[in-house]
């Protein structure tokens, strides 16, 4: 068993960044996530792995240095929350053209504009469908736990060189600022591995190495595309990932929530199940793309409605619904703007929107 | 290729022993897709000869911008990348922090460098990047089809200032070269021209320099060159050629302007 | 006039005709041919070829690089 | 066992370590604990108030609205959550600058006069030791050896010479604690 | 009628931003757009009609420049393509948060990164789902034509001052870059009206004005974002516009395309129609956000399926989806990647799906 | 308020006619959020000042930054916009452009100014545009909890340098304001501090003098105030005031830098 | 009527302008009319095409893959669009430069020897409309009064004074064109 | 000890007891209270009150804008 610790969901990043090998994190200062880098800070990774670590002038710098040392086939990761996540998105575009892995961890707070630094969801648009120009599709972790943000670190790299891909982590002020215990896996060294794509000079007689995302011939930049949106078809196969929660028998209503909000929805469950006799069941989406689309089908089968508890004013819905079609309810509900749903409010909801209480 | 019309004496020195210059082996077959006379292609050509020369092209990348150079990595034979508007520098960072022991160029044009990418540019030789950053300024916007650029001269016609820039509403030419050579972490800067032997001659020694000093980590080494864009300024390449020495070097000397981490005089 | 000590050789296919080399080569050795290449350039060629003393001048200032240069060993020590 | 609790008060009155260090505490009874801050804007100055839930299971929402105990170290505090204890619940409060002092009749109140005893003590930041030493007392499902380790633990090494004083301040309130029930 | 001229789609812009009364235009060059602001140039706005031209540093500092003069009260006005659309993410989001009015043209190229500068229309998700931060959304035109091209920036003009709200007018470089006859609306001066919210000064008595999208307290901020939800409800009653094409009598099929594929897929359908005998109708959102849902819902009724064209892997066809539920077949065709599908490709796309040919 | 403790003497002293300073009207009543002596208050309260006294509130538009004086909105009582982090420079510019006759501000910490706005900074600075900028550099991310700013100090301990800011890792601390000073486009640049009742003399003698010169279209007038930060660098406010003069002055020395176009000395 | 036509051959040969001219024509007659370049890479140094519709109703795509009519100034664009011609359409082509010759035998075929003529008529500008002129006489739906203002309309008033050229070219294509069909 | 010119009224309750005004007084006319306000901090108050000139400079730096300074025209003349 491994090291276990009481922190911070930002300070685990940091700490699993370290421990998965990470070779560089590049960031800027946000609330609330600038804990990640005064963690990595404090730990003088330079001096625990070798690990690059470097405050940048801006996210654009900081991502755009992402872009760089990926290019290396480097393990490298920023964070950032949301309106320095929508700074980074023409690079993100490019990162996801140019097929480089590396680990974007976006603590959501709540919108639009400066908005508010407290917790939210309303980013899930935009990591989902594609903030940034172009056809391309981020590989999407949405962590629930403390032990989530350390796991999906690992995870997200895991991914994010099997398909030389971005990966998001998802998350929000709640999950970043809340202590939980976490269990850490064991430190993982630095990678000599030499990536075969990568640029690290031209050895010997191997063909040049060129990381890019132009074509300028339209032709050859539609092939391109098809062989993203194969890869990412793929993905769809082979990494959906999903927990059910009080799924096994015959259910009266369906949840679909991510993050903070699964973990609220759960107690809101637990006090139906107890207190209401009502059997209302979870699907707490892991991978926010790929969608578990054949897991909620099946679930929506034989519920009378299904509800969508995000922080934000409805935008996962979209996939749930474009997942059952119009034969099952769904509906949404969720504080936003900065506010977080207690299991009350939830459960209240709940009531207005099905029970009509 | 064709025979050409030459006399006994010439075929007799036409030999291979006889070979005083050719363009570098590490060039792809593909010819450059810079317009006729364009000094992107002598730029490209000498720092090729350079890792060439210092045997450097196994630990060597470059960084691409986005400009009429976008696509260098189709000619030249080594590994690189081609980073977003602006960010060749940041680009470049994040490169050279995970590979200390590579040498790392950034190439961009004055529009990447000095407009979209001044905080990214500011930022890397502030901090004193051990990276060279080769600038292409012709004052102008070449790719996209000659707007105006930063440091586009008072009354240059450019298609977005097509009455000439004018101070007032647009500002001064941006010496950006002046500008990051005051920074602590600039070890050499310098600007060039290309358009003649001896300025190939020295592009060609401050390139070499500069990766001498990258080997030593003494920080970012920043080559400027002044350069003609003939498509964008719509001139043929040799009147060009004459108008930059006449309009642009007054206002952009040729010359060292930072020496060993010191200004020049 | 001096017997020749140097040549070049451009590759005609590749020449852009932009004339660069024309102006920098100390001796008027180049001039541009009267047809045009695939591409539809006049090209460079040696117009005065027994000028040339393999200096490398064209070749330094020639941005697509498609001139070779040759230089007599024994010339250039005379 | 599950306890549900909030800490409530000033910025700058510790009350986020407390409730780190009963997080700790928790831990080192191998409990699963959860620690959720209100932060920002709220921070400077203002009101800070920490949400911690000790259990023997698996923890579901940190976010809360009911709690088992909670307590209360300013009015401002008082004011809103009050009425957030569940019935049968706990309140603990420090009688220093409360105004309106809680009037429920469902849940229990306890009163700990924890800044005065601290300024009688000579020891102005044991203040919120004697709150945690009472909660303890009150509760009773923190094992005193597992709060000391708990303490330990959440303290940086620099902070260990601070330890026999917060240790006073606990026993201090755990203590005085049998009196202030009302 | 007004005058007829022979133009290009980007100039058939400029020329209508100067005939509005657009007060000021910031802008940074890119392709296949850069021929609006050189068109301005050329035309000397400022002498014309006052109008304000800047060529900024970079579209980050083009669109805060919008923020500033829109701030104002001001008619203002950006365009740009796909990557420098991107870099304007976080303050598109921070102009929906604080309300302002303007127009941000995005003559669309093929992605992701810095892909082509060939057409494309795969900035679809971007604009309508929100590429940045937060709930917010932009009412999103999407011209097909020169004549349009012109119209909407008038129309979008009036809308975004209606609703205080960013109005992106999505085109392609097939719009923006071909010429057709333009009939232009009679100049309009520049207007004197003050804005009521406008930061101008604090005059006298009145209250001081100002633009933020910050509300510390999230319940404020939550408040402020239910108040843009009702506003974007609003917009989903009253401002959706479309054109039917071949609508009428019986149809066998139903396309769906916006923009210049809805110009190829009319040909198609006469096409279809004249030597097929088939008959396919087409629907053309000429608002993408708000969609034309009733209109598609009411003609998906008697059809057999339903082909959404676009030029990406298929973007708008989630709002389809999500408009029509499973019981119609809906699918995609479209060349992308900066490939322009043409009227034989889209008709071959055709027959492979719905026809097995 | 509660009545002071005060003798006879006093009582007679304080009467209307007798009041000789209290702070500008132009205020809500909302007070500050900054923490107790920090310096964003001073500068704001001179800012204020020289507005009510020159008549100006009507015409004069403030761009907010993001950092402490994000909310600066809430207390002055003049229109304000709040700009995008690093923007405030950039909307300046096009809220100027389109209202010319109006007296413009931003204002700008050094994270704002001079890390993620570096390009909008010096491009606004280089056109000249006719706005003041009043820059807070307290070397210090003082909202998002004290990080390292490019004005951070070498060996300056922050949340992202608990070790010290290392030159060879983060570079040297940024002298933005001599940079902006080399440009045509700045008319009056100058350096100042608010610790003491002198300073705050010289501070609004800057104003009033920079609201001058944008009244004659002069050209980009920049006020950088070396401020503390008591939070971020931990101190109590009297002793960071201290620790300012000790090292932060010797590095931002204080005076004029540029004055009619000029560059002083 | 409508004429849907490509105009394909190198950059620099005035492609587009041809194009401009043509579209400005359908114009002065009350036509509808649409011009859409391809663009971008191709452009420098590269090939050049120009699609140009004209015609009496609304028109819908203006991106097409056949043609009425291809107009070809170079080798790489006859490889490309001879087999984009309907069938009982019409191919225009200059032979300067032309190696394979097309073939097809339903559609018209003529060859106008624009660039000699040009330098025939040591003005070697005039190619385009030598070409130009080729074409109206060919297809005849445009009035050659409506070409002429066209022509004006298109091309920018300092350039006016190369009008008499301009036309002496377009003439020169219309009396040739009789002899060149094959 | 010579008659006050001047007085100083510190708004109490927004004083946030930082001490800068200490620092500035050229004639230590302020000290700190011992009691704090509802925010929790002592404040500023004039502890040598007849020292007290009305020079401003308190005024002048303190953040928060909280004191008013008053100075009689009369003993200002004298
Ligand atoms: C974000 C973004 N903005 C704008 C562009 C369009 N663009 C491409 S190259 C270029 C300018 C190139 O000028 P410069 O850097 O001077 O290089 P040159 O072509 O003159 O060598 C611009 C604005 C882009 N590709 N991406
Ligand atoms: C795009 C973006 N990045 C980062 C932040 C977080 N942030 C808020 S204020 C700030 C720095 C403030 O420092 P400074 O400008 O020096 O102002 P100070 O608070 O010191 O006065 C940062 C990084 C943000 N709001 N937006
Ligand atoms: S456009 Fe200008 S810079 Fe670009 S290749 Fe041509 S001449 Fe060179
Ligand atoms: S080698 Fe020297 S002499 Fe010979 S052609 Fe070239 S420049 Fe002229
Ligand atoms: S410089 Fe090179 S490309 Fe130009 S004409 Fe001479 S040989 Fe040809
Ligand atoms: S954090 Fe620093 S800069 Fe911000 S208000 Fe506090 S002292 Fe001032
Ligand atoms: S007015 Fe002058 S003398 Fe009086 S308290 Fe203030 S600083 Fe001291
Ligand atoms: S300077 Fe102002 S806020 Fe600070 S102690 Fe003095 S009166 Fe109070
Ligand atoms: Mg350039
Ligand atoms: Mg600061």
């Amino acid at each position: 068993m491994g090291e276990i610790k009481l922190m911070k969901g930002n300070e685990a990043i940091a700490e699993a960044a370290i421990r998965v090998g990470c070779d560089a994190y590049f960031g800027y200062p946000i609330t609330p996530q600038s804990e990640v880098m005064e963690y990595l800070a404090a730990e003088k990774p330079e001096e625990r792995t070798g690990m690059v670590l470097l405050q940048a002038e801006s996210e654009i710098g900081a991502i755009n240095m992402i872009f760089g040392a990926a290019s290396a086939g480097k393990k490298v990761m920023t964070s950032s929350s949301s309106p320095g996540i929508s700074l980074m998105q023409e690079c993100i575009s490019y990162i996801a053209g140019a097929e480089l892995p590396c680990v974007i961890v976006n603590v959501v707070r709540g919108g639009p504009g400066l908005g508010t630094i407290q917790p939210s969801q309303a980013d899930y648009f935009q990591s989902v469908k594609g903030g940034g120009h172009g056809d391309y599709r981020l590989l999407v972790l949405a962590p629930d736990s403390v032990q989530e943000m350390s796991d999906h670190v690992k995870l997200g790299f895991d991914l994010a060189f099997k398909y030389r891909n971005p990966v998001m982590i998802q998350s929000d002020g709640v999950i970043g600022q809340m202590m939980e215990k976490v269990e850490f896996f064991d430190p993982i060294p630095r990678s000599t591995e030499i990536q075969p794509w990568a640029t690290l000079g031209r050895k010997g007689m191997r063909k040049k190495n060129v990381i890019t995302s132009l074509d300028l011939d339209p032709y050859q930049n539609e092939m391109h595309n098809h062989f993203l949106q194969e890869k990412y078809r793929k993905m769809e196969m082979d990494e959906v990932r999903f927990e059910e929660y009080n799924c096994e028998g015959k259910l009266d209503y369906l949840i679909v929530a991510y993050g903070c909000s699964a973990r609220v929805s759960k107690k809101v469950i637990e006090y139906a199940k107890n207190e209401k006799g009502l059997n209302i069941g979870l699907l707490r989406p892991i991978t926010l793309f790929p969608f578990p689309k054949l897991q909620i089908e099946k679930l929506s089968k034989n519920v009378k409605a299904i509800l969508s508890v995000e922080m934000s004013a409805g935008q996962m819905i979209e996939d749930i619904k474009l997942t059952v079609g119009k034969g099952v309810r769904v509906e949404h509900y969720g504080r936003y703007g900065g506010v977080v749903h207690n299991p009350e409010d939830v459960w209240n909801g709940f009531k207005e929107i099905f029970l009509n209480e | 290729m064709e025979s050409i019309d030459v006399s006994m004496d010439i075929n007799e020195i036409i030999k291979p022993e006889n070979l005083v210059y050719k363009k570098s082996s590490l060039f792809e077959e593909k010819p450059f897709s810079y317009c006729p006379g364009c000094g992107h292609g002598t730029i490209q050509r000498t720092l090729m000869e350079v890792v060439e020369e210092m045997g450097i092209t196994e630990d060597v990348v470059g960084v691409a911008p986005v400009g009429c150079s976008v696509t260098m990595y189709e000619f030249l034979d080594i590994d690189m990348l081609q980073a977003p508007h602006g960010r060749a520098a940041a680009a470049a960072t994040g490169l050279k922090r995970v590979l200390p022991d590579k040498y790392v160029f950034s190439y961009q044009g004055d529009g990447d460098f000095a407009a979209i990418g001044t905080g990214e540019s500011i930022h890397t030789c502030n901090r004193g990047e051990n990276i060279l950053v080769i600038f292409v300024n012709n004052g102008i916007y070449g790719m996209t089809g000659g707007q105006m650029a930063p440091t586009s001269l008072i009354n240059m016609k450019t298609s977005t200032t097509p009455y000439g820039r004018k101070q007032e509403q647009m500002g001064s030419p941006l010496k950006i070269t002046e500008l990051i050579a005051q920074l602590p972490g600039t070890y050499y800067v310098s600007r060039h021209a290309v358009h003649t032997p001896a300025g190939v001659r020295k592009l060609k020694k401050a390139i070499i320099k500069s990766f001498e000093l990258q080997k030593e980590n003494k920080g970012l080494c920043f080559i400027e060159v002044v350069s003609n864009c003939n498509s964008g300024w719509k001139m043929t390449p040799v009147k060009s050629n004459q108008w930059m020495e006449e309009n642009m070097f007054p206002f952009y000397p040729l010359g060292d302007i930072k020496v060993d981490g010191k200004l020049v005089k | 006039m001096s017997k020749a000590k140097g040549a070049i050789v451009v590759d005609k296919e590749k020449c852009k005709g932009c004339e660069v080399c024309i102006t920098a080569c100390p001796h008027q050795v180049i001039g541009m041919t009267s047809t045009v290449n695939a591409k539809g350039y006049r090209v460079a060629s040696m117009v005065l070829p027994e000028a040339c003393t393999g200096c490398t001048n064209c070749a330094l200032v020639c941005p697509d690089g498609v001139i070779s240069v040759y230089r007599l060993k024994a010339a250039s020590v005379a | 066992m599950t306890e549900e609790l909030i800490i409530a008060g000033f910025g700058g009155q510790g009350v986020l370590s407390m409730g780190k260090i009963l997080a700790y505490s928790g831990i080192m009874q191998d409990q699963e604990v959860s620690w959720m801050p209100a932060y920002g804007p709220e921070m400077r100055g203002g009101t800070a108030n920490v949400t911690v839930i000790v259990s023997d299971q698996e923890i579901s929402s940190p976010v809360l609205n009911r709690f088992d105990t909670a307590i209360i170290l300013n009015q401002q505090s008082m004011d809103k959550f009050e009425s957030a204890v569940k019935p049968g619940g706990t309140l603990i409060y420090d009688n220093n600058g409360i105004l309106n002092h809680p009037t429920r009749k469902d849940i229990k109140i306890y009163c700990v006069e924890a800044t005065d005893e601290a300024n009688r003590m000579k020891s102005p930041r044991s203040f919120n030791m004697i709150v945690l030493g009472a909660y303890i007392k009150i509760k009773g499902f923190l094992k005193y050896e597992n709060v000391i380790s708990g303490l330990k633990k959440s303290l940086p090494e620099r902070h260990h010479h601070t330890i026999p004083e917060n240790e006073a301040g606990l026993k201090r309130g755990m203590d005085i604690v049998k009196e202030i029930s009302i």
